[in-house]
């Protein structure tokens, strides 16, 4: 990507850790979360009860909106575009799978090991991150780049939905891992847990966003913006460029690898299809939706299509496709930026007339 | 449903922001309609199997309706589409079964990763499930009712029919997945166990959509040519059947030389394939579009009407869920109410007409009788049966060519109430008894 | 081959069989035909209303046998599964269009029309596979009783492997009588492998080098001795076999530059659009599926002539996936140039309202297009390789638009303009170009060959909604691990891919194949990150 | 004692010693030798691309503290020996050592910037989604390791360090206007004044003054005049004018190799030179 890509839209106050949008975001997180709360807590009768089915489904949408940021922080930040991102949440998926269903019965050979907890909480961010360092090592030491590196990360999660699907893994093959009873000794099928789970993801959202925000705002931040603009100049001041990406790259897939991990328990099932290219492609789609480049726009992508996706599949199975998929027209030639980039355009012409 | 709640959640926040705010009035549960949920893939890669089923369904429950609705009360269909994407069938599942609007009964899914990923939420939210398709087994839950074909009803019959006919060599083609991997193991068990020496099985899976046969059928080709009577035992799954019988014709391989006996084609399957070439081949179900029975002949009437389409065919998923809905129907009645529990205890031992002539019975495990029957493919698209059960085949849930099966049972009855019972250490190893 | 195995029925059928080639052969048997009365013809077909399929196959003896004027059309009609009895009554009918609820039919006897019937009220009669092989072998001893070429062939080459002790004399006569050489061959070599199999070694040379399959079952027991003679037979085998593996290695070749094709196909419309215009085209795979959809409307159009109408589709596809490729780049990516990245969220859109539309207009299911003759079958150039019609066709198919693709780009005004704007699109512009209508033109040029390749597709796999997203990765891969922008790194991309998965296959199976592929084409690109045919030299 | 074994004994004091630097625990940053002579030194250098000889058996030294200034028509291999230096491009043959200790086609583009080698490109080439200070921030010498970078913070003598550079490059003013919005001119002065954050030893610049006014350009001149003496700076210019007005020493490349080399007189009175630039001209016409 080069910088003619929009260089005014780059958020001003990104120096400061705490700038207006971070702290906006981070509210509208808290207060969303603890909203949804309150209001599942209150009686069934209620009006504004919140049935936990919904609560299910906001986890699961948190879970999303962690994907989305992994994705934003190297797509938005570093220019590296992984068309295969889907790869590393589903890799954090099985990890916490496994463990999952070691919890009803022993599983064999190696997979053994993932019946204790701490094992399968550093396998659920020390998969997705070997895999993202060993490949990344090597595509970024050779300088693969731009469409070339979009592909081969499709390549890579396609080869990997193939492996998975075969029964030999021991992964459950095309059915893949499901049948989860317990988290850590709790029924996941409990209201508790529903809510346990909704608030984890939730506090992952809010600490991931704010890791992702430290990271951005840091010098390497600016020179991973850098690299996304005029790679070889970084490469000329003696900035070892494949170093940046490998970093980033292996941080985004960890926390993807995090947001997989989140969403098998609330959603009961992780299988080969969340290898599969077009799903990696959605996540991008979400991002860009959402406006790229700004941290909160991943999230908001994310959320925005998810939940459209929820309501339209429901109301008018026949014709959501159409609905769907003309918003994403719409959007890239009405909002270059996304939604975000509608956001900020409005905040200006208020603080203008203001 | 969860759109109403979410509708409702944004709502809720605007109080707590101190802004507008309006709510919805609770429908109580026992009056108006009868929910019927739907959860059948429009879009996607599964849409292509799938679309039909959800129209056979509104056409069932439209006929219930004109013939005066269940229990008095009208039936409401409750349509969504899962997109063929497994984790948002479990997402709709639970939007279905949650809410003021909970359906009563859901009849949906197709390939084992979908319906498994309804599974727990079923179980979880206590819902009913028919799912209409043939499947590996290797599985019982309280909460499903499997109407479409275990292996011992499809798969194994279909063996011995052409071991009758002369076959020694075994070719064992399927899609890289599930089904075709358990059913492949069940037939290779069974093979050896009726003396087919290792040599004379070849199995070979591929990735789904596949379409670069050449290789494979040459392979194949090769195999046949040894001097023995040569089969193909066909799990191929959908897309990738069109070039895989197109390239068999091309190589010049017909029926006559090697036979390719499918379970996963049927007639929707052929309505996209020019059949000429592919007389004779041949397809194991519980139910052609082609047999000979007035139920089915009023079936394919109403569903051609239905569709408007008179080139509209019918097929056994189709068949599945006329049985399974029909099933459903006539437990609600006897049971008097809608009520999950009270219907899963009348089900078992429902017997409904089924549309080859004979009947069809909720079994304990929640598998129904059918028969089997074996079809040629004919030159109009249609099959001929040219072999059927004599009597109705019980569905086993539990294979018992697999070792690791073979002592399981599955009895959703009181007392035993297990889905995974093994009869040798009289133990449960799955389901509500097994604590 | 073990007669004790077969079951009664087919050792019948095998000797009716076996007489009746020896019959055509020999160019006995003209039966005269003469009329039968009603009810004869009455109890002719009565005897075929069984649920017995070995009883049937008797019973269509009988009629062969019969003087029944009609009995050609009875047994046409039964081998097309049109020949049926009343289901409440005792009148045959013959169904002349099965398609549709209502079916018109004639009497079977009278051939009086008979209006029309329903399933519900006539019920026809059933074959099975073996029924079909014999039902098809009285018929042609029926129509050729005195026999043709063709037949006598056909004849001759079911008698390998089939001459036992009781017929070689009557074989030996045949051959004697024989004019043809091509049957001649075929009965020689019949003969010559009976006389293997009595232990006669020179007949044994005569076989040397034959690639039929079935010479080398009938020679593999007698090579499992360990005489004089069985030695010998190991040599000639193993001829056999080293002959065999050659020409299997030319047919995986072949395999591969097929399934290259395919992928040469799919992917060079993207060569296009994303090479020259970096434009990042989700909806390629969809405007595939309209060439093959255009493909199955001209079909529907002129029902019948599917070689008229798929010649028409080259044409057809082109221009209608080219018409919405045009409308596309007119309305969406116009406004996107520079943003190829944001190309990539507006076509995956397009890609999903396309795909919906097709389902809408069109249905979910799959379409059913037929070939024309000349793409089925296959061209058998010897026993042991033989290149199948269609796979042959859309290889030489693929080769034909890459080259007119290359002309096109080399040759033509249009060409040299993109090459302009793909290089420098301001100078192009300062030079005259109107770069918006070169953009516009790309687009729609690789939106045809999208289309085109369609059209092909259309012969080999499922038409529906789904067809173009299976081919959307590979294309990408394709295009990629050819060099982005370079129509033959396209060419010799697609072309390897292709070879390499066919060579694999057999050994590791499709699936780890196509893994194996993908791991490669990664590890390849680390090696060259700009794919095959990379642009070297100075980049400033 | 025996002399040997207490020369080993002091080795393995020597390896033992608590505050001992290893070597490949040694900062990439190490001093340059420049004690045997020259800076920068090109011998017997040939690269080819596609059969086209971009670089010819070029030989070339710069001596500490040395303008240098290269000149030659289009295609004459310039840009290509900055690639070479810079270790964008590897050399086919031939060897380039930068002091008498490092030889450059062991490193790549980040062990050599480290070293001291700055590079201006031809098109100005800043970071244009950043601020000006941030560029300058960026370029500052210091560690360049992932977890220093994510942890570094800017401290007073960093600061001071900008403020001197934009007071240097006359972009004080613009210091928190984003690079992009820059004009042509100050984008040229930006990226000088990156190279000055280097601290290099060595600077290359590629055509300083393209597209820059009359002004802007004696401004550039008295710079890098300037800068010569504390650092090596080797222009390459088209600008004839431009380089009378600063070179001291002119080397002019043609067809990838050495054509000639003096000062700016006798370099144009050369009837070679005039050969290949007049040639040069009518080819192009």
């Amino acid at each position: 990507m080069t910088a003619s890509d929009n260089p005014q839209a780059i958020d001003r106050s990104r120096q400061a850790f705490l700038s207006r949008s971070t702290l906006l975001t981070s509210v509208v997180l808290i207060v969303g979360m603890l909203g949804v709360l309150v209001l599942n807590a209150l009686p069934d009768g209620n009006p504004l009860h919140v049935s936990s089915a919904t609560v299910a489904l906001l986890g699961k949408y948190f879970t999303y909106m962690l994907l989305a940021l992994a994705v934003d922080l190297i797509w938005g930040y570093l220019g590296i575009l992984s068309l295969g991102h889907g790869a590393f949440f589903a890799l954090g998926g099985y990890a916490m799978g496994l463990y999952l269903n070691a919890q009803t019965s022993p599983l064999p050979g190696w997979q053994a090991v993932m019946t204790y907890f701490p094992v399968a909480a550093l396998a659920i961010v020390l998969a997705p991150g070997l895999l993202a360092l060993v490949f990344g090592w090597l595509a970024f030491r050779s300088r693969v780049t731009g469409v070339y590196f979009s592909i081969i990360t499709q390549a890579l999660t396609f080869a990997l939905m193939l492996v998975f699907n075969r029964n030999e893994m021991g992964m459950g093959g095309s059915t893949g891992l499901t049948r989860f009873y317990e988290l850590l000794g709790f029924s996941l099928s409990s209201e508790g847990m529903t809510v346990a789970l909704f608030i984890a993801s939730g506090v992952a959202v809010l600490l991931a966003f704010w890791l992702c925000r430290a990271i951005v705002v840091s010098r390497l931040g600016r020179v991973s913006m850098a690299t996304r603009d005029a790679e070889a100049r970084v490469r000329f001041i003696g900035y070892r460029v494949d170093h940046v990406k490998l970093a980033l790259f292996v941080v985004s897939a960890m926390i993807a690898g995090i947001a997989g991990a989140l969403y098998v328990p609330q959603v009961g099932i992780i299988n080969p299809s969340t290898f599969a290219p077009l799903f990696s492609i959605e996540v991008v789609v979400w991002v860009a939706l959402g406006g790229r480049a700004t941290l909160y726009g991943a999230l908001l992508g994310a959320l925005v299509v998810n939940y459209l996706k929820t309501v339209l599949t429901g109301a008018v199975p026949d014709a959501w496709l159409f609905l769907l998929g003309g918003l994403f027209v719409l959007v890239t030639m009405a909002l270059p930026q996304g939604i975000a980039g509608l956001l900020a355009r409005r905040r200006g012409r208020q603080e203008a007339s203001a | 449903m969860t759109t109403t709640s979410l509708r409702r959640l944004i709502a809720g926040s605007s109080i707590a922001l101190g802004l507008s705010a309006f709510g919805g009035a609770a429908v109580a549960q026992d009056e108006g309609p009868i929910r019927v949920g739907i959860l059948h893939s429009l879009s996607g890669t599964m849409a292509i199997s799938e679309s039909t089923l959800k129209d056979e369904m509104l056409m069932l429950i439209e006929q219930q309706n004109e013939a005066g609705g269940l229990l008095g009360r009208q039936l409401e269909p409750m349509v969504m589409d899962p997109n063929s994407d497994w984790s948002l069938y479990a997402e709709q599942a639970r939007d279905m079964l949650t809410g003021d609007d909970r359906v009563d009964v859901i009849f949906g899914n197709w390939t084992s990763a979908s319906r498994k990923a309804v599974l727990p939420v079923v179980e979880e939210l206590n819902g009913l499930l028919f799912y209409p398709v043939q499947y590996e087994g290797e599985e019982s839950s309280e909460n499903i009712f499997y109407t479409g074909a275990a292996p011992n009803q499809q798969a194994i019959p279909a063996v011995d029919y052409l071991m009758s006919q002369g076959v020694e060599r075994w070719a064992l083609l399927g899609t890289d997945y599930v089904y075709p991997r358990t059913t492949n193991k069940i037939l290779e068990a069974y093979l050896k166990d009726h003396g087919v020496s290792d040599d004379d099985i070849m199995i070979n899976y591929t990735p789904f959509g596949f379409s670069d046969w050449q290789s494979i059928v040459s392979e194949v080709s090769d195999f046949g040519s040894q001097g023995k009577k040569t089969a193909v035992v066909s799990t191929i799954n959908g897309d990738a059947n069109v070039p895989f019988y197109n390239e068999l014709s091309n190589q010049g391989i017909s029926a006559s030389d090697i036979p390719v006996v499918a379970f996963s084609v049927g007639e929707q399957e052929l309505s996209g394939i020019d059949t000429a070439p592919l007389v004779g081949h041949m397809a194991a179900w519980n139910y052609f579009m082609s047999v000979d029975s007035d139920a089915n002949y009023d079936f394919i009437d109403n569903w051609l009407d239905f569709t408007g389409n008179d080139d509209a065919v019918t097929n056994d998923p189709m068949e599945a869920h006329y049985i399974g809905f029909n099933m459903w129907l006539q437990a609600v009645e006897s049971a008097g109410t809608t009520d999950v529990d009270a219907v899963k205890d009348a089900i078992i031992g429902v017997t409904v007409p089924n549309l080859s002539g004979g009947a069809s019975t909720m079994m304990p495990n929640h598998h129904i009788t059918k028969p089997v029957m074996i079809g040629e493919i004919q030159d109009d698209g249609q099959f001929s049966v040219v072999w059927q059960s004599p009597s109705a085949v019980a569905g086993d849930a539990w294979s018992d060519y697999l070792p690791e099966s073979a002592n399981l049972i599955s009895d959703w009855r009181a007392p035993l109430r297990c889905g995974k019972f093994n009869v040798e250490s009289m133990t449960c190893e799955d389901g509500p008894g097994a604590e | 081959m073990t007669d004790n195995r077969l079951s009664a029925g087919q050792r019948l059928a095998r000797l009716l069989t076996l007489s009746l080639l020896l019959c055509l052969l020999s160019a006995w048997g003209t039966s005269a035909v003469a009329a039968v009365s009603e009810s004869q013809a009455r109890t002719l077909l009565d005897a075929l209303d069984t649920g017995n399929f070995q009883a049937k196959g008797e019973a269509a003896q009988a009629i062969a046998d019969s003087d029944a004027e009609q009995k050609m059309r009875w047994l046409q009609a039964l081998l097309d599964g049109r020949l049926g009895k009343e289901r409440r009554g005792d009148r045959f009918y013959i169904i002349t269009d099965d398609s549709g609820r209502e079916w018109p039919i004639i009497d079977a006897i009278s051939y009086e029309d008979a209006g029309t019937g329903t399933r519900r009220t006539v019920d026809a009669f059933r074959i099975n596979n073996d029924l079909r092989t014999q039902l098809q072998g009285i018929m042609a001893s029926l129509s050729l009783a005195s026999g043709d070429e063709a037949s006598r062939l056909q004849a001759a080459d079911r008698l390998l492997g089939e001459v036992s002790s009781d017929n070689v004399e009557t074989v030996r006569r045949t051959l004697a009588d024989e004019e043809s050489p091509a049957v001649r061959e075929r009965l020689e070599m019949a003969l010559a492998l009976h006389a293997v199999a009595q232990g006669d070694a020179e007949a044994l040379e005569t076989l040397r080098g034959n690639l039929d399959t079935r010479v080398r079952n009938a020679l593999t027991p007698i090579a499992a001795g360990d005489d004089a003679l069985a030695e010998q037979t190991r040599a000639v085998l193993d001829g056999i076999e080293n002959k065999r593996a050659w020409y299997s290695r030319a047919q995986t070749l072949f395999f591969g530059l097929s399934a290259g094709s395919i992928l040469v196909l799919a992917a060079i419309g993207l060569a296009i659009t994303f090479g020259v215009m970096g434009v990042i085209n989700m909806a390629h795979g969809e405007l595939i599926m309209i060439g093959a959809y255009t493909t199955w409307l001209i079909q529907q159009a002129l029902p019948g002539q599917p070689g008229l109408a798929l010649a028409l589709a080259i044409p057809g596809g082109f221009l209608v996936a080219g018409a919405f490729g045009v409308v596309i780049e007119r309305t969406v990516i116009r406004f996107l140039k520079g943003r190829p990245l944001e190309t990539l969220l507006a076509t995956f859109g397009l890609s999903l309202m396309l795909q919906q539309l097709v389902r809408t207009v069109f249905s979910p299911l799959n379409r059913r297009v037929s070939s024309p003759d000349w793409l089925q079958g296959s061209w058998q150039i010897n026993e042991a390789l033989s290149l199948t019609l269609n796979r042959f066709g859309v290889l030489l198919f693929c080769l034909a638009v890459f080259a007119a693709l290359w002309a096109l780009m080399r040759f033509t005004r249009l060409g040299l303009e993109v090459r302009a704007v793909t290089q420098n699109r301001a100078m192009a512009r300062a030079m005259g170009i109107r770069a918006t209508r070169v953009d516009m033109l790309t687009f729609g040029l690789g939106a045809g060959v999208a289309g085109l390749a369609g059209v092909a597709l259309s012969q080999l796999t499922n038409v529906g909604p789904n067809l173009g997203q299976g081919y959307i990765v590979d294309s990408f891969l394709v295009v990629v691990f050819g060099g982005v922008g370079n129509l033959w790194g396209t060419l010799v991309a697609g072309m390897s891919l292709g070879v390499i998965n066919q060579v694999l296959q057999p050994w590791v199976g499709a699936v780890l194949a196509k893994v194996f592929v993908l791991v490669g084409v990664i590890l390849f690109i680390q090696k060259r990150p700009q794919g095959i045919f990379a642009p070297k030299g100075r980049t400033s | 004692m025996n002399p040997i074994a207490s020369g080993r004994l002091e080795r393995l004091r020597e390896f033992a010693r608590p505050d001992r630097v290893f070597d490949f625990m040694a900062p990439a940053q190490s001093p340059v030798d420049v004690s045997h002579g020259p800076i920068l030194y090109l011998e017997d250098v040939s690269v080819s691309f596609d059969g086209f000889q971009a670089i010819n058996r070029l030989n070339l030294t710069i001596d500490d503290g040395e303008l240098r200034c290269i000149i030659g028509p289009n295609g004459a291999g310039k840009t290509t020996m900055m690639d070479i230096i810079t270790g964008k491009t590897r050399p086919d043959t031939g060897q380039v050592w930068f002091g008498s200790r490092h030889n450059l086609l062991t490193l790549d583009e980040p062990q050599i910037a480290n070293l001291g080698i700055g590079r201006k490109f031809q098109k100005p080439t800043v970071f244009e989604a950043l601020d000006v200070t941030e560029n300058l921030e960026l370029a500052m010498a210091g560690d360049r390791r992932i977890w220093k970078t994510l942890l570094a913070r800017l401290d007073h003598e960093g600061q001071a360090r900008i403020d001197e550079v934009l007071e240097t490059t006359g972009l004080s003013a613009q210091r928190h206007r984003l690079a992009g919005v820059l004009s042509h001119g100050q984008k040229q002065w930006l990226e000088i004044g990156m190279l000055l954050m280097q601290r290099p030893r060595l600077l290359l610049v590629d055509e300083p003054v393209a597209g820059m006014t009359e002004p802007e350009m004696h401004r550039t001149a008295d710079l890098l005049t300037r800068l010569a003496g504390q650092q090596s700076v080797v222009v390459v210019e088209h600008d004839m004018g431009f380089v009378r007005s600063i070179a001291r020493q002119v080397t002019v490349l043609h067809q990838g190799s050495v054509l000639a080399e003096g000062t700016m007189d006798e370099v144009a009175g050369d009837p070679r030179v005039i050969e290949v630039y007049l040639g040069g001209d009518e080819e192009a016409a």
